[in-house]
């Protein structure tokens, strides 16, 4: 049959369904696909926080988000274009956020009585016309499975469970995308196991031909490759980004990489990830709970390795004392905090960039760590990468933030050349006449010796350590001095970060300033506001303690400044207080991001009442 | 990878090793009180250690916070003074990232089983190869005077002025109940005994827990005089020794038997019992380390000391470098590019 | 002095306490997955605690984090989901501070024995009297199936992708080590054995310890099925009932006797044992506990269950209480301008 | 003889001598004498950090200073005066700190040769006319006691240690003061051993009359009664003045007294206090650690106790999960924490201010906390008391930040009429229709309602809760109302607590704007510059979080802020990003809190150099 194809540049299609509907397995495919085909990505995972909830459910419902276009795809999407909907609960849940006039394939299967029931519908929305507005594409695609498999040897279950492949043919056919490379997938997955592999291919073609042979869909859509740099790319969600930039780093540095660890929604990836590639000689030790995850990390870091600790607030909370020692000892540590919505165990899936205070000022004393924080899933391997070589480099503690959002969203990642990363290697002392506390006059770092180098035993501790010797020393002028190195050695990391890097006007009226995870709303809007002709400038911030040194002169060439954050205004507070300046605040506290539209409302707000 | 870290491994080698026990220590001034037991646990320490053969710089020793947690200043090795009760994990992560360091560990009865008792019971469990040494005054010394863990129901602290009414931990006991592979008791006025633990400590493979009764003068003197004094000790304590009967007494003339499975003491001068009936101890018997510690508290009994089990368990850090080691056999040693490519990489050319 | 807290109490006492199950399940809709075996316990725990007279309100449940820590949302009593590990240390609080209360703790292996391992074993050792039901999975849940403490050597989980390289806790070895006063075992498929241990553990007087066998279904599955299962069941496990022999085995024909103090399994059909042969046991015996403990992780003998010790010892909350009337017997209920002036004032006048 | 009778307004003196020599005595009874007999006195300990040093050394030398005056007595005094030194050792530590012409007391005997090698003295300098800028008065104090006790039953050890009493009736002598109240503490003390007492009163007596006889000694000083207002009076230590705050909100409230605790310097005698008074139904758990010390308050506190934990700053360090749990479970507790100098175990025994921070900030996720901050160690009674009423009252958790030096230090203090100290008692819920998170419109505190409370069980915990309902809530648009309920909630203390007070004039050039303990050397002196006409006002703030609703108002009336910390710039930070104003900072990290001279001169320089 003949269907109208339209050109289009970006699309956001939601695969929903219950838990056991294989969601998760149809959007990462679905991307996977369409950034091999060229076009750019970005996804992101919902599940439910119930381990297994009773299937039907609204709570048990697990989704994932796709979002494809030819360009400035920095987010999942704000809305819902398409909704791939398994049953009557995943419906019910996502179709607040699906735009009006957007298509919904449904599975008429899962509209059936009870299923209804447990998603709370009083009638059949496929039949009622509350869908009206709505493209509804309605399939019985459980029907349609049976069909196609009735001759093979799979058990009705097997086949029932090949719904998601048919959704997922069906969609390739609709964005006019390839099945080649799920092919490929399957043929890894059930390489040994052929007949569920030909199963499955049956059905990923059926779900295709359904599109073309249906006499009720009269479009389909073709978007563009996207202008991408050349080179090797991969999908890869923060969390194993993270992982991979400090193995990374300990590769670059010569050294062997330590994590010590307690597992914690939304950070464990990390500590799985980091846990599964022995043959990079990364030494784990699951501790027996976050004070020891971080110690077993300090007692590494003394010993020699690049060592790492990762956690959610939570955790981070619990590391504060510790983090306390690592500053006096002035040993290099590598923090992951992947922010969750706090305060206390709080919404352990959602998201939130509330933990900026208790990085940054979370230490009894003086007691100052870098913190820097990755802008999207795959700047995290970058950060990780770059807060391991802060702490080679200055010998202290670095916290790393990202988020859940980070941690659980993929994106492509054009994988660097590891010959193009740059060597980070330390010096040793293995002379005589070491002293521990003696420091490099450039970085201020200390001088760092490791047990089994004869001759340079040594003692250190939390105790105050005397200057040059390390001695433990009760004088009080030795110890002003020693506060103030502490802290002039993180300050002084400000000449070693990028100046500030302004999207837009280098000055003008209006600069929204961010962090962390935001970048992807906000670059988005930036970018639909620039081609609208609107002023303004973007500047997104990745190193927070120290502040990059053009900073304060940077905010200054501006008229109003707007920092969102997801939290109360942590970084507001922060910048108002190091620069004197006016802050316009932009919160939302909600366990999600911003939505891109959130962010354009605002600036759009803020251009047409002019001055404050 | 030949990384920095073997570099200075192989510099160690070549150290000579023909020490005395001045060489084990450092400049610092002992600050602990006149007639503080630390001073002698701190000689036997650098007596045994300058026999063992290790390299100084492969000796690490690291603490918590105490008066028996400043320890390390005093031994010219490699020291690491941490914070309160984390001397352990610390120590984990220096021994599971180096296996080839000898790893110590001095904490007290505070630092070891209060604030750090879960570290206490998950090292033991791990059996990570550390040489414990905790110093038991039951007190808090450095705080200048509180109950501790192991401080008597009765004890009169600064917190406890009616009479401590916390039931005290048996430090053998839980040391066994947390899988502990090598456990032992010996007291700051025993010196060769000290030193002998101290030896069996470090061959022993795996975490090695010693608990060293120790005088306090200033908050808690003389709490264990029954078992340290000339007079009284012979008395009061029975050494327990791999293959030998639980002799004791001033005249070697009372033993230790077992009814059914419980202790009892016999005399051996009555005629009834004889060396043959008295229980022989065994160090490598799990169930018979519990029935000794469960001796520890009794008025009717003596207090046993030396060492209770000695047994062999998989070690931590040797499984995860076993596993390591396995895994670049099977894959190869890890190439970084791989890696970061992943399984599912494409490419956008030109 | 009359407190508020005091009046709150006395209203207590006029509630009717004919319950039913029913009355101690709460609005909420039980969330874990379908078979897991958290439902059992709980469907226990709602049965029994209808049965003690207790009036309601004067029941607690407290918490830490973990797919069993959700389990005071289940309960229509009052009800504290904590943080993870900190269930008990908060639950010592309500009981220290208010001792007519009946205090419950649901925890996990993880929750209890790792990041709360060290507030477990000093609960046992001061004895409060708070009933811990611990749900032992051998793997962390709720964080979707990392290593626990208790997992087996050579578990498979996200974070042993090669096989678990910790030593296996015996969390009735570490209570009984901690100088627990009421240590338990029991099954969540074993209905009427898991009701008898909830109405011991209330009847005891200080913390009584119940491990629960659990079966997670997602990331453990069938774990402990050689001890659950109807076929497996009574040649794997061996039940402990004080005074009685223990006997085994599908037609009750094997038996655990000591050859010295180590337990052996013997048959009863092999024309050489009979029951009298057999080890009986006792609860109150301390040493026995630690050898039928040790049986744990035996292949070849059946691991035992039921009540491992029930001792007594002195308890904190009663003795601090005790310790306070006391005093305001000796110095008189405190007088709060006496104590402001304190023994060295002196007035300055106009 | 006839001596010279000098009057003069304050003295500083210090008794120094070994460990064993008896120096905390002869401080106390000295202070307690002074201020029975009308004076204003303040004082401080100084104890060496080794629980026993050897005898005879520099680091073994324990101290005492009190400072008496008729007026303006806000310090242990910034010089001293007079010295009494036992021994060689005890004179070499404090020499720095006397006075050019001050007046040295030194035993003779503890100059001999060993003691001045254990001083690293290379001469002795009561011969070697080293000290010819000091008035020596050198006494032989062993052999007098020796000579005076010489017919008694008292042993040779026993004499030797009446040294003390000696230098104590002596100085009496010196400055007039009666020995009544010695006399009265030693018949308490040895009142069942009337030897030693008759010995110590012939030894104080001895001491006295010394003074009256000796020919070398031409005059002798006296200090006029302070104009103190009527009442009962006593001195009192920080650290008891807390304990006793705490009893008396407990009593106050109707509830009983919950603590919580884990020993830490200089924490500790709170808990040691606290354990002390069963007659007033203190309930105490001594912790096995921090975790668990303020794990079991929040137990405590959720079943109706009036509940505490006291530490200093790596306690607070290790609560801070906890007391996120507090912030999300809305219950009253009351943390006192204790400052000593950071970071990590930094200097255990020494003072600072720099767990501001912590306090403030140190939480993850958004999670406010009301912190206040005592002023001098009997202020630390009331202060205790107000963090009970606003905890109470607000249903959060407060802090109560004081110090090392309040902690140790003492000072008299008018006792309060108990009968005029508020009543707190709260209000529990105890009828049917009971929503856990209803709020009290005027301050949003929650309904409380406890176990044992029929009917009234509900659940609450660290998940995020619902409106009213208190269930576990998901809801992203619940969840940032919540959040600014809890926000709202703590800002709104600002009602409740008194506006700014400002000493000198309201508005101007110079506002010195202080907190915590830096106040005694503040108002001492500012007292002193106003007294010579110098135009400046001075703010001491107390409530740090929410700070004063009128200070923004008040620092925009004054041309220039002065802020001393002994941090690096804490309070500063905030007070900029909260009014953007600016702020010149005077820190001193030095483990002391600031000399009055030293505000003196920097208040000087700003005047001087005028505007900035
Ligand atoms: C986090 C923390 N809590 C508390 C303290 C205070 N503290 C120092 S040592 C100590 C107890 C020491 O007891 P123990 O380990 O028995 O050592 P001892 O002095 O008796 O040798 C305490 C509570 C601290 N330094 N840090
Ligand atoms: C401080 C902190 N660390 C880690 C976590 C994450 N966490 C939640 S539950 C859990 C383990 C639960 O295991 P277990 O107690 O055995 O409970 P189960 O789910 O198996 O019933 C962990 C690590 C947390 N919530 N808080
Ligand atoms: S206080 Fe006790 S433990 Fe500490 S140094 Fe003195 S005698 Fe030793
Ligand atoms: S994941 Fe396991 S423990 Fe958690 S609810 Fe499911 S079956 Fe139960
Ligand atoms: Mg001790
Ligand atoms: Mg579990």
């Amino acid at each position: 049959m003949d269907k109208k194809l339209i050109s289009i540049d970006e699309v956001t299609i939601r695969f929903a369904g219950d838990s056991g509907d294989g969601m998760q397995l149809c959007g990462t495919q679905f991307s996977d696909t369409s950034a091999a085909f060229g076009q750019e990505v970005n996804t992101f995972p919902d599940y439910p926080s119930e381990i297994r909830a009773p299937e039907g459910t609204l709570y048990g419902v697990s989704a994932y988000q796709v979002h494809v276009g030819n360009r400035n795809i920095n987010t999942p999407g704000d809305r819902i274009d398409v909704l791939v909907a398994m049953n009557a609960s995943s419906l019910k849940v996502s179709l607040k956020n699906v735009i009006k006039g957007g298509i919904l394939i449904v599975n008429r299967a899962g509209f059936v009585e009870k299923q209804l029931k447990l998603a709370k519908y009083e009638s059949n929305p496929l039949v009622d016309n509350s869908l009206n507005e709505y493209s509804v594409i309605d399939i019985d695609i459980t029907a349609k499975v049976q069909e196609i498999l009735k001759g093979t040897t799979l058990t009705p279950k097997h086949i029932s469970r090949t719904k998601n492949i048919f959704a997922l043919g069906f969609s390739y056919w609709l964005y006019s995308l390839p099945l080649a490379q799920t092919e490929k997938w399957l043929q890894k997955k059930f390489g040994k196991k052929p007949a569920i592999f030909e199963a499955n291919m049956m059905v990923l073609k059926a779900g295709y031909e359904y599109g073309e042979n249906s006499e009720d869909i009269k479009y389909r859509y073709k978007i563009n490759k996207a202008d991408l740099a050349p080179g090797n790319y991969r999908n890869i969600t923060g969390n194993e980004a993270a992982a991979l930039g400090l193995i990374a780093a300990a590769q670059k540095a010569n050294l062997p990489l330590f994590l010590g660890s307690y597992p914690i929604t939304p950070a464990t990836e990390i500590l799985h990830h980091l846990s599964g590639h022995k043959n990079f000689s990364v030494v784990h030790l699951q501790a027996e709970d976050e004070i020891a995850g971080i110690a077993s990390a300090i007692g590494a870091a003394y010993a020699g390795s690049l060592s790492s600790t990762s956690t959610s607030g939570p955790g981070l909370a619990l590391k504060v004392e510790a983090l306390g020692l690592a500053v006096m000892l002035e040993i290099p540590l590598v923090i992951v905090d992947v922010m969750r919505a706090g305060p206390s165990t709080g919404l352990p899936t959602k998201t939130e960039q509330s933990d900026l205070n208790l990085a940054i000022y979370g230490r009894h004393g003086e007691a100052p760590i870098p913190v820097i924080a990755a802008q999207s899933a795959s700047d995290c391997f970058q950060m990780a990468f770059e807060a391991s070589r802060i702490a080679l480099k200055y010998m202290t503690p670095v916290i790393l933030l990202t988020d859940g959002y980070l941690g659980q969203s993929t994106e492509p990642w054009r994988v660097p050349d590891v010959s193009t990363l740059p060597d980070l290697t330390p010096v040793f002392h293995t002379e005589k006449g070491y002293q521990p506390y003696h420091r490099n006059p450039d970085t201020l770092a200390r001088d760092w010796a490791i047990p089994g180098t004869p001759g340079l035993e040594h003692r250190i501790g939390g105790l105050e350590k005397e200057d040059l010797t390390g001695n433990v020393s009760h004088d009080t002028a030795n110890h002003e001095k020693m506060v103030h190195y502490r802290q002039d050695k993180v300050d002084g990391i400000t000449q070693d970060i990028p100046p500030c890097e302004i999207l837009g006007e280098q000055e003008g009226d209006l600069l929204v300033l961010a962090w962390g995870s935001s970048y992807g709303a906000i670059k988005t809007a930036y970018e639909k506001l620039r081609e609208e002709g609107k002023k303004l400038s973007y500047l997104h911030l990745k190193y927070l303690n120290p502040l990059p040194a053009d900073l304060g002169d940077v905010l200054k060439r501006f008229k109003r400044i707007l920092l969102p954050e997801i939290n109360l205004g942590q970084l507001a507070n922060i910048i108002r207080s190091k620069y004197l300046i006016n802050i316009e605040q932009f919160n939302k506290v909600q366990g999600t991001t911003f939505k891109s539209y959130e962010i354009e409302e605002k600036v759009n707000e803020m251009l047409e009442k002019g001055g404050n | 990878m030949v990384t920095l870290v073997d570099n200075i491994n192989d510099m160690s080698i070549a150290t000579g090793t023909n020490y005395t026990a001045k060489d084990f220590k450092s400049d610092a001034d002992v600050r602990w009180c006149a007639g503080c037991g630390g001073y002698s646990i701190l000689a036997q320490a650098q007596r045994v250690l300058a026999g063992l053969g290790i390299p100084k710089e492969r000796i690490v020793f690291v603490s918590g916070i105490g008066c028996s947690s400043r320890f390390p200043y005093y031994m010219d090795v490699y020291g690491f003074h941490s914070i309160h009760g984390r001397a352990l994990p610390i120590a984990s992560g220096i021994k599971v990232s180096r296996p080839e360091l000898s790893v110590w560990v001095a904490t007290g009865d505070g630092d070891c089983m209060s604030i750090g008792g879960n570290h206490f019971i998950h090292t033991l469990r791990r059996n990570i190869d550390i040489n414990i040494l905790m110093f038991n005054n039951e007190v808090y010394a450095l705080t200048k005077g509180q109950a501790s863990p192991t401080s008597k129901v009765g004890q009169i602290t600064k917190t406890t002025q009616l009479g401590s009414i916390d039931n005290q931990f048996n430090p053998v006991g839980l040391a066994l109940g947390s899988g502990g592979t090598f456990v032992a008791r010996t007291f700051d006025a025993d010196v060769k005994h000290m030193q002998y633990l101290y030896e069996r400590a470090a061959a022993h493979k795996g975490t090695a827990f010693v608990e060293i009764y120790t005088n306090c003068v200033v908050f808690n003197d003389s709490t264990f005089s029954e078992f340290t004094d000339r007079e009284t000790k012979k008395e009061r304590t029975v050494l327990l020794e791999h293959g030998k009967p639980l002799i004791y007494g001033v005249n070697n003339d009372k033993g230790i038997k077992l009814d059914g499975f419980t202790p009892v003491a016999v005399s051996l001068d009555d005629g009834i019992h004889s060396v043959d009936d008295l229980l022989v101890h065994n160090e490598k018997d799990s169930t018979l380390a519990f029935i000794l510690a469960n001796m520890t508290y009794s008025d009717t009994l003596p207090r046993p000391y030396g060492v209770f089990q000695a047994i062999d368990k998989p070690r931590y850090e040797e499984n995860i470098h076993l596993q390591i080691q396995d895994q670049i056999k099977i894959k190869g040693e890890g190439n970084l590019q791989k890696l970061l490519l992943g399984d599912e990489y494409w490419e956008i050319k030109n």
